[in-house]
């Protein structure tokens, strides 16, 4: 069997294990996922071994037909980009499960459910990036939301159902648009050659299409990539949802799933509609400026650590369509690799944002306050964490920022600069939650909070260690993303804008 | 004058005349079996004609003519794969109707009365209801194949007169079911009217009352095509109002509301697909060569019955008219398939007429389970917190919501692709896109049922889930894994579908 | 080519005014046996239209079977709801009636219209040809031959009008009727003499000897179910009491 | 170029020592301090033993680099992480690594009775190991690791003590105004890589022959910006003063002697740029003009020790601001004032620190006085840096300052005349408030709060104050001597590197005259003013609208909160609100629309049949009039 | 005479039962209402056969009176159901389902 099928299986393999535990032997059923996921994690570090980085065609490829009136097939296949991201997933989730070994508790159901729902969502994660098949894609990307849709109404805080449904409807909404949009496509591949929802086929159907027709199908698919990968202002979901969701599904939400938007624009608005996606990128870039000055003005007015978080992404998410948007290998190198260090920043910001919770039981920035001397350790891993999400230096999410910058600068220096003063916003929404939560007198009632526990520490110590060594030496990512994204570029009839100075004078 | 013996080709008329037959022995058992024979007996031969007529079908799927009964019907694969849907609905309705609970004892005795009360202590039976369905679905059998227009209208009343009936006859609320047995009359002899007025034009018309003969006066037709038209406008009033298709619509809600539940599921189910049945038939045969006259005019009903039945279902607060207004909308997805007039079109309408009957039986089914004291509870802010009550009933009723919604992995989701892609496919891009909205429309209130049986917490008022009995407990198994195995694995019946579909002429 | 001939003119300008004057009356008179009679007028128009028209069958059938029996039907429910049911035809449903203008002048006036439009490419044929072996014969060929098996599949129809209106009026037993033994050992069960024998007729036992007068029962109460229905509906009863009898003896006695 | 493989453990001790302290945790309690303070000597060591291999090397192979490893590969952006050694940076470490360790030593002693101490020297390895990185780094964007990590132990060492809310909101100020400046360098690198395609000092320092002037000015202007953000200079100098808020040896260390002369470094290094690039140096040296009064005149307001120490950083810095700006000619003295100000600006806030170490941590000048008895060795080492900072021949600030104040006549015509009298005119007032600050604080007569208990410090912090004080001695001397550090130096600026200008305004020994007749001046009004007078324990509050200004920074704080922080907290505030009520009422509204359609909508189901039956009919009538529309 | 105009009086009849089934509240009369229409839709259909020269418009009419007569069955039967519950023929009263 394929190696990557079989990846997407495990955890599916895993659910059905962790199903048949009875309800109330607890530890064994975290145990049992716990285990799942890790194995998952290193499955695919031993895939990331066997990846050749210089072909750019999809590889770990299989295909089978599963509805052939359609011409739909079970196609999966890897590029550096959709690896990364795959990566991305499963190392997550294994540090989700042991960071929220409690989370499943207070929920309406059992922590059987909670596991489950985790593990059936690891599938579909894999599955999403893996499908080279666009309805396959879509199945995935529309599947995906059941899961998160129970894990945020079943386990999450506060208005969770509220939060839930305006999650699922706002990304329904946006996955019905990009439907008729892969229903237009289909249309148009079966009447040129065929019908086929190959990705790599259907790339070739621009030739056939209006403009019109072109500009349409392509905001179908934009608009629900927009939505997932909170653009302005399509954004109002994400607050909500991340701040009822559990920090574990949050982390899932914001991480992966919203990278499924960013994912999506380069893998299929792009490459499927290359004449469209010029003619909107100024105003994709506009929005994009607008998500990040937004997301960051937004961040320092929140006063809900977990919509602080998510607000921080919107800013991010900015970031990364920016530099999608860019056309330039800088840009789109950078962009996916921001996808990766998002991951890690924000599920380091978010598990730790859940332990101060838990332990304090609220989540309002002011109700913490000089934790840096009650729970040093934890104090720490926020710092860190936040310092990696305003891109400081010698922490993954500045070679990635800066990689977009760069990249958009040479083509669009305006956004890019715009999108600069982002930075001075970020180190203002990090360092006032980190002053008003860390430092500062030791706000009563939190005097005895507890630390880190051990448990808590192997959990997020990995997530630390990763932001910190790719900030150093990001290239064993680089090397898998940089052919995915000089390929993308060049496909696209782009090159880098060459120095406008320089030798040649 | 000679007078030609009629040969009919009994082969081909046997799943009806099978039904037929065992609806006459039906009427023999109530009148001379002892009445406690009746009830098990009534449902054995029901079953068993059902099960033989379903068999009878899938001997003679090769065959096909149009001379099985002197021009009056044909056969052909259309023809076999609806009257085979129609008849596994039916097996499955005969379940849900076997569990007597839902049908008043003694029709005949005023509500409220010592009559009443009597017979209900006496455990009395209207063991008539099988009798009649096997007559309803013999119309059914019949309507979607016949192709002159007496034989239309005779199948039209054979399918409506006992659904009439049958309406009236819950066991509770009985003012309800009677009101809704004399509003579907009433309203449904009027429709019919205009549906042989229409016949009277399209005779009128062509001077033939056979599909074939209209369609070979539409081609070479002289004179002008207001007699046509009229005729296709009358006749169309019919039979929308049988799919229930704005503004025909207005019956469904109140009639599926006071109809005994099963009756509701059979009607919701079995009546669309053989409406639609022979509206594809009419339209595909008769009246293609005339479809930029029609056309416009059911693209206009099609997006309005969308978005009429979404944007009210929102509203509903009685799950019944609830699901109602779903199927209104479905109506118009169906419509959809009519208007895409080719073959696709036609596929595509037989799976999502197949996909959506069953699934709207599991989801009517679900609602029998759903009782207090008084009977079924069908005001929606009682079934909150259904799923901590009981999450397989919970879940299942939610699977079906998934699918009306045409969530990835459910039969609906295929349906809705396959439907869509085909009205696109002939040219209808508003047709898509307000299918797309529609969808969305219609994802809030699915979504909004899920939220109060999953995230909110349950009253205590009595309401509960009985046991389903054993029929019911299998028609609903039945629905569910075939909403599910069409969702993912939909290929076999999809090409089954392709390869089998055509309509003879 | 068919020509109309003047005695049918004739007859359509008379008798096509008519129906159409019946059936708007019966839209607005007020009680429905009256709408059932103008009702049946129009048929009856009809039906002449119909022999007119060279279909003797249809016309024969339409006054036999339709006024015949159908309205007969009608009018029998009439009977049974009530005959002096009448509409007040004010309008209840806000907004229905002018609805209904509009719609009635929309409706008939594209009818007309339509119609007048209305080409076939072909003038009337007749049914000289068609009804050259009798009309009756022509159908029978019809009904039997071509459209045999509708014919037949009607009769799933009747089955199921037959057996929908038992199941709506057909009451069942739900306990076997008490015999007259019972009935008579019950009533002397029940501890008191008074309703020992057969009830009385109005006025018998009583002082005053009339139809809305109760009749006493033995022990000298009134049984005022032994006065006719419809004189309770009026509200024809006269008080007992003034005709009561004194003194009773209540009791009973085992006879030994 | 030479390479080596040995520049790495420059960065790598500190760094190392950094990281053991602070994952070891409370273990560490017992001998953090001294593991990082050997962790800083031995950096030092290297730096000593590189400066020995590069003496024993011809000039042309001086400069020696080392590539680690290909830190950013992306297409034609090609970042190595590469470390160059030259000239010009082996000045830099040589301070770093040895002030540093000096600053080790003495924060031995000066937390020793704080529980966090070891938390404390991970941050100063940290801080070591980021200055660094910054002189050593090879291209731009390792520069800006080592610049924004600099950032990141000034914003630690700042909020050192974050129990103080105001302590934390200081060093939240510093790192926001810093990343303003940040961005300039990010801004400086874009525009490099777009321009020129490479952001290494050799590639652009090459490319730049080619390069338009406009490119190169606009690389330039963003380069000023990231200086005057690192180095405090106007219009970023506003979190300078509350920087103040962390632990002293750290404002001698990072807020005097190094992380704010990283911005003169910039600009040095980036000779080639600014060389080609008139407009840019221009505006460097009115930076450095304006930097350098402002600084002064906020001294001479402040009673609060350290503040006026910090303010005269600054005005310091604008002096060396003023001589990077000066092109060719004044590159090595800008270095050269920045090496001796690192020696007399750490040594006197060393030894601010030890007088506040005395009294009881009290930094109100107004409550010291006549502190020469008490504490000798102090009052000796600060005045010694007190006589270098104020110009007084042959200490270390004479040398240094003289030659800028010199360069600055010379630039030449009016330009000239206005620099060279704005830094006459800072040397006069820097000569009266350190005056002010030396007579407020050791010869007037005392004034202390009655729990204060003068005393010496201990021997590991007077003993680096002393050293530092040779420094502020002798280096000036040294370096001036035959023009030694300018010759030094010279390979990086290329061959017109030490070439003075040919025309002189005022001869050097005129100009030496004015700035002694200066600085007396200076000197004359602090001793009539406050050494002669009456001095009070608390600030007069009845004073001129000048002095007022003066103490409130120039009014800086109230400018930025004006301008930018309350615009920005309203704009906040609007954005916050809109997004609930406009963006997500939006789609609120969307949803009310629906679900009032559906409401009225449903209203068409009313119950009744006829109604119904009107509905169909109504569909007819609509199907029939689009037939009598169609057909006609 | 044009047989047309036979048609312009079904078309007449037919809005006429179609008005009354709007207007008209006793459940009874609505039904004759809609009795009125099937009449003037066979009327149409016997004119038709007589324009066409066909006999299946009469054979429809033939059929539509035998279903007309099977609805009638149905149709009172239920509406005297109703009337048993309720004591009223009117199809107002019967407005408990609704929205």
């Amino acid at each position: 069997m394929n190696a990557l099928t079989l990846l997407g299986l495990l955890p599916l393999l895993g659910a059905l294990l962790v199903s048949v535990i009875p309800n109330d032997q607890v530890i064994r059923i975290k145990q049992a996922a716990l285990a799942t996921t890790l194995l998952v994690a290193l499955s695919a570090i031993l895939m990331w071994f066997n990846f050749d980085a210089a072909n750019t065609s999809y590889q770990f490829v299989q295909v089978a037909e599963w509805i052939p009136s359609f011409g739909i097939n079970y196609a999966v296949g890897v590029d550096g980009l959709s690896l990364v991201l795959i990566l991305l997933s499963v190392l997550l989730t294994p540090i989700v499960v042991l960071a929220g070994w409690n989370e499943s508790e207070g929920g309406r159901w059992s922590a059987k459910v909670f596991y489950i729902l985790i593990l059936v969502l690891e599938t579909m994660m894999i599955g999403v990036f893996a499908a080279t098949d666009v309805f396959l894609f879509y199945v995935f990307f529309e599947a995906m939301l059941i899961p998160v849709y129970f894990l945020i109404g079943g386990y999450g805080s506060g208005e969770r159902a509220a939060a839930a449904v305006k999650f699922l409807l706002y990304s329904l909404f946006g996955g019905l648009l990009m439907l008729a949009s892969i229903i237009g496509l289909f249309v148009i591949s079966s009447k040129n050659g065929g019908a086929t929802f190959d990705i790599t086929k259907l790339s070739e159907m621009h030739n056939y299409m209006s403009s019109t027709t072109q500009n349409l199908l392509f905001l179908g698919f934009f608009i629900a990539f927009a939505i997932k990968a909170p653009v302005w202002p399509l954004h109002t979901w994400l607050p909500d949802a991340a701040a009822s969701a559990t920090p574990g599904t949050s982390v899932l939400l914001l991480g992966v799933l919203d990278k499924v938007g960013t994912f999506g624009m380069i893998r299929f608005c792009l490459s499927l509609f290359p004449d469209a996606s010029k003619t909107f990128t100024p105003i994709i870039l506009v929005f994009a400026v607008i998500s990040i000055v937004y997301g960051a003005f937004l961040a320092i007015g929140a006063r809900d650590i977990k919509r602080l978080i998510a607000y921080t992404s919107i800013s991010h998410f900015g970031f990364i369509t920016m530099g999608i948007f860019a056309m330039t290998t800088q840009g789109h190198s950078g962009a996916t690799l921001y996808m990766f260090n998002h991951g890690f920043s924000t599920a380091a910001l978010f598990l730790v944002a859940g332990w101060m919770i838990s332990r304090r039981k609220s989540s309002t920035i002011a109700d913490f306050g000089g934790l840096q001397r009650v729970t040093p350790v934890m104090a720490w891993s926020f710092f860190i964490a936040g310092m990696s999400s305003l891109a400081l230096p010698g922490l993954s999410s500045f070679v990635s920022e800066f990689l977009v910058l760069v990249g958009t600068f040479t083509r669009y220096p305006v956004a890019a600069v715009i999108a600069t003063f982002g930075i001075v916003l970020a180190a203002l929404y990090i360092l006032i939650p980190v002053q008003k939560a860390l430092h500062g007198p030791t706000t009563p009632g939190n005097e005895n909070l507890a630390d880190l526990n051990l448990r808590e520490k192997i959990a997020i110590g990995p997530v630390l260690a990763v932001i910190i060594a790719l900030g150093f030496y990001p290239a064993p990512l680089l090397n898998v993303i940089n052919p995915a994204s000089a390929h993308v570029i060049e496909s696209q009839g782009f090159s880098d804008p060459l120095p406008s100075e320089g030798a040649g004078k | 004058m000679v007078f030609t013996t009629p040969v009919l080709n009994y082969a081909q008329l046997s799943p009806i005349l099978i039904v037929l037959a065992g609806a006459v022995i039906g009427v023999l058992i109530e009148a001379f079996a002892p009445r406690n024979a009746r009830h098990n007996s009534q449902m054995f031969i029901s079953l068993l004609s059902l099960v033989s007529a379903f068999a009878a079908t899938v001997s003679i799927r090769k065959q096909a003519g149009v001379d099985a009964a002197m021009n009056s019907v044909a056969f052909d694969g259309a023809a076999f794969l609806i009257q085979a849907t129609i008849l596994i609905i039916a097996v499955l309705a005969v379940f849900l109707i076997a569990d007597q609970e839902n049908f008043t004892a003694l029709a005949a005795a005023i509500p409220g009365s010592q009559e009443e009360r009597e017979s209900l202590q006496k455990d009395l039976r209207v063991t008539e209801v099988y009798p009649l369905t096997l007559f309803a679905v013999a119309g059914m059998l019949l309507f979607p194949i016949a192709t002159d227009l007496i034989t239309l209208f005779v199948a039209l009343e054979v399918l409506s007169l006992p659904l009439y009936l049958m309406a009236g006859l819950s066991r509770r609320r009985r003012l309800m079911s009677q009101e809704a047995a004399l509003k579907y009359f009433l309203l449904g002899a009027f429709s019919s009217a205009f549906f042989l007025f229409g016949i009277a034009y399209l005779y009128g018309y062509s001077g033939t009352i056979t599909l074939s003969g209209i369609q070979q006066s539409i081609v070479g037709g002289s004179g002008n095509d207001v007699f046509l038209l009229l005729g296709i406008a009358f006749l169309s009033v019919g039979l929308l109002f049988k799919v229930g298709a704005v503004p025909f619509h207005a019956w469904s809600p109140d009639v599926y509301q006071g109809a005994p539940t099963a009756i509701t599921g059979f009607m919701a189910a079995a009546t669309k697909v053989a409406a639609f049945g022979a509206i594809l038939r009419i339209f595909y045969v008769a009246f293609a060569n005339a479809e930029w006259q029609w056309r416009p005019a059911l693209v206009i009903v099609a997006i309005i019955t969308m978005l009429f039945g979404s944007v009210v279902a929102i509203t509903q607060r009685d799950v019944k008219r609830m699901l109602a207004y779903s199927s209104i909308a479905h109506a118009g997805f169906l419509l959809a398939g009519v208007i895409a007039l080719n073959k696709s079109g036609l596929d595509a309408s037989i799976f999502y007429l197949f996909a959506y009957g069953i699934a709207t039986l599991g989801a009517f089914a679900i609602v029998t389970l759903i009782r207090d004291a008084a009977g079924e509870v069908t005001d929606l802010n009682r079934w909150s917190g259904l799923g901590k009550r009981s999450p397989l009933t919970a879940s299942v009723f939610a699977l079906f919501l998934l699918t009306f919604a045409g969530i990835p992995l459910t039969s609906g989701f295929i349906g809705k692709f396959s439907i869509f892609s085909a009205a696109y496919q002939s040219g209808s891009t508003a047709i898509l896109i307000t299918g797309v909205l529609s969808s969305a429309i219609a994802a809030f209130f699915y979504i909004r049922v899920i939220v109060l049986m999953f995230f909110k917490d349950p009253v205590e008022d009595g309401t509960s889930v009985v046991l389903p009995s054993a029929l019911t407990a299998i028609a609903i198994a039945i629905a569910a894994v075939v909403t599910i195995v069409l969702g993912i694995f939909p290929a076999p019946l999809l090409s089954f579908i392709e390869s089998t579909a055509f309509f003879i002429r | 080519m068919l020509t109309i001939q003047t005695p049918e003119t004739i007859l359509f300008w008379v008798l096509a005014p008519l129906s159409v004057l019946a059936a708007l009356g019966m839209l607005l008179v007020k009680k429905a046996v009256h709408s059932a009679l103008l009702l049946a007028f129009v048929m009856i128009t009809l039906a002449i239209f119909y022999i007119a028209q060279d279909a003797l069958f249809l016309g024969i059938v339409q006054i036999v079977v339709y006024t015949g029996a159908v309205m007969m039907l009608f009018l029998f429910i009439l009977m049974l709801v009530g005959v002096d049911a009448s509409d007040s035809l004010t309008e209840t449903i806000r907004g229905l009636r002018p609805i209904a203008i509009t719609a009635a002048i929309g409706f008939g006036g594209l009818m007309i219209s339509l119609i007048a439009r209305a080409k076939l490419g072909h003038g009337a044929f007749g049914l000289a040809e068609a009804n050259k072996d009798g009309n009756v014969q022509g159908l029978a060929k019809l009904l039997f031959s071509d459209y045999v098996f509708p014919f037949e599949v009607i009769s799933a129809l009747l089955i199921t009008a037959a057996l929908g209106a038992m199941v709506l009026a057909h009451h069942q037993r739900t306990s076997a009727k008490p015999t007259q033994r019972e009935q008579s050992i019950a009533r002397f069960r029940q501890g008191t003499l008074g309703t020992a024998a057969g009830l009385p007729s109005p006025g018998v036992f009583a002082r005053h000897n009339a139809v809305d007068v109760p009749a006493l029962l033995p022990d000298g109460t009134p049984a005022p179910n032994s006065i006719s229905a419809t004189l309770k509906a009026r509200g024809d009863i006269l008080e007992t009491s003034q005709f009561e009898l004194g003194e009773v003896d209540k009791t009973v006695k085992e006879e030994k | 170029m030479v390479t080596s493989n040995s520049l790495v453990y420059l960065i790598a001790l500190p760094l190392l020592g950094a990281t053991i302290l602070l994952l070891a945790g409370r273990r560490a309690d017992k001998w953090g301090h001294i593991l990082a303070t050997l962790m800083s000597a031995s950096s030092f060591a290297v730096g000593l033993y590189q400066l020995s291999a590069m003496l024993g090397r011809s000039t042309e192979e001086r400069a020696i680099s080392q590539k680690l490893f290909s830190w950013i590969n992306v297409a034609s952006f090609q970042v190595d992480a590469g470390l160059l050694l030259d000239q010009l940076s082996i000045c830099f470490v040589l301070l770093i690594t040895g002030v540093g360790t000096l600053i080790h030593v003495y924060s031995i002693s000066y937390m020793a009775h704080d529980e966090n101490r070891r938390r404390f020297f991970a941050y100063l390895n940290l801080f070591v190991a980021a200055m660094l990185l910054l002189v050593l780094g090879d291209s731009y964007l390792n520069l800006y690791v080592g610049w924004e990590g600099v950032g990141l132990a000034s914003y630690l060492l700042i909020g050192f003590w974050n129990q103080k809310p105001a302590y934390a909101t200081a060093s939240k100020k510093a790192f926001v105004m810093n990343r303003i400046g940040d961005m300039g360098l990010s801004f400086a690198i874009m525009i490099a890589f777009a321009t020129l395609g490479t952001v290494s000092f050799v590639g652009v320092k090459e490319a730049s022959h080619n390069a338009s002037q406009t490119a190169l000015t606009a690389i330039g202007i963003m380069l000023l910006v990231a200086a005057t953000g690192k180095s405090a200079q106007f219009p970023l100098q506003a979190w300078l003063g509350d920087a103040m808020a962390g632990p002293t040896p750290v404002s001698a260390l990072i807020h005097a002697a190094t992380m704010v002369t990283a911005g003169v470094y910039l600009i040095v290094r980036s000779n080639f740029i600014f060389d080609a690039a008139p407009t840019a140096q221009l505006l460097v040296v009115i930076v450095g003009a304006i930097t350098l009064l402002f600084g002064a005149l906020v001294g001479t307001a402040k009673d609060d020790i350290k503040k006026a120490l910090a303010a005269s950083t600054m005005s310091q810095i604008g002096y060396m601001v003023l001589g990077a700006g000066l092109g060719p000619a004044g590159y090595a003295f800008a270095i050269m004032h920045l090496l001796t100000h690192g020696f007399f600006k750490a040594g006197m806030f060393l030894g601010a620190g030890s007088v506040m170490h005395g009294m009881n941590d009290t930094v109100d000048m107004r409550k010291y006085g006549a502190l020469r008895k008490f504490m000798p060795i102090t009052f000796v080492t600060f005045g010694l840096g007190y006589l270098a900072i104020i110009g007084v021949p042959p200490f270390a600030g004479f040398y240094s300052k003289d030659l800028i104040i010199e360069t600055a006549f010379n630039a030449g015509g009016a330009k000239g005349i206005i620099l060279g009298g704005a830094a006459l005119l800072g040397a006069a007032i820097t000569a009266f408030y350190m005056s002010r600050v030396m007579i407020l604080t050791f010869t007037s007569p005392q004034r202390w709060d009655e729990d204060a208990h003068p005393h010496e410090s201990p021997i590991l912090m007077w003993l680096p104050m002393a050293i530092l004080a040779i420094g502020s001695v002798t280096s000036g001397f040294l370096f001036a001597r035959g023009d030694a550090l300018a010759h030094w130096l010279q390979p990086v600026f290329g061959e017109h590197g030490a070439e003075h200008s040919e025309e002189h305004l005022f001869s050097p020994i005129v100009v030496s005259a004015m700035a002694l007749v200066a600085v007396a001046i200076g000197v004359a009004i602090a001793v009539i003013k406050y050494q002669l007078s009456e001095v009070a324990a608390t600030a007069p509050e009845n004073v001129s609208i000048f002095t007022r200004i003066a103490r409130k920074d120039l009014l800086q704080d109230s400018f930025n909160e004006a301008v930018f922080m309350r615009p920005g907290q309203a704009l906040t505030r609007v954005l916050v609100k809109g997004d609930d009520v406009v963006i997500d009422g939006a789609v609120r509204g969307i949803g009310r629309t629906a679900l009032g359609a559906g409401s009225a909508l449903r209203t068409s189901q009313t119950g009744f049949a006829r109604s119904y039956a009107a509905l169909i009919l109504i569909g007819a009538i609509a199907l029939i009039a689009g037939i009598w529309v169609v057909t006609q | 005479m044009n047989p047309y105009n036979y048609l312009y009086v079904a078309g007449l009849l037919f809005t006429i039962g179609a008005i009354g089934v709007v207007v008209r509240r006793n459940a009874i009369v609505v039904f004759m209402c809609i009795e009125l229409m099937l009449n003037a839709a066979n009327l149409t259909l016997v004119t038709f056969a007589r324009i066409n020269g066909t006999l299946e418009g009469q054979v429809t009419a033939f059929f539509t009176m035998v279903v007309a007569a099977c609805e009638v069955v149905v149709g009172l039967a239920i509406i005297v159901t109703i009337y048993r519950s309720r004591r009223s023929a009117s199809i107002d009263d019967a407005s408990l389902l609704k929205r």
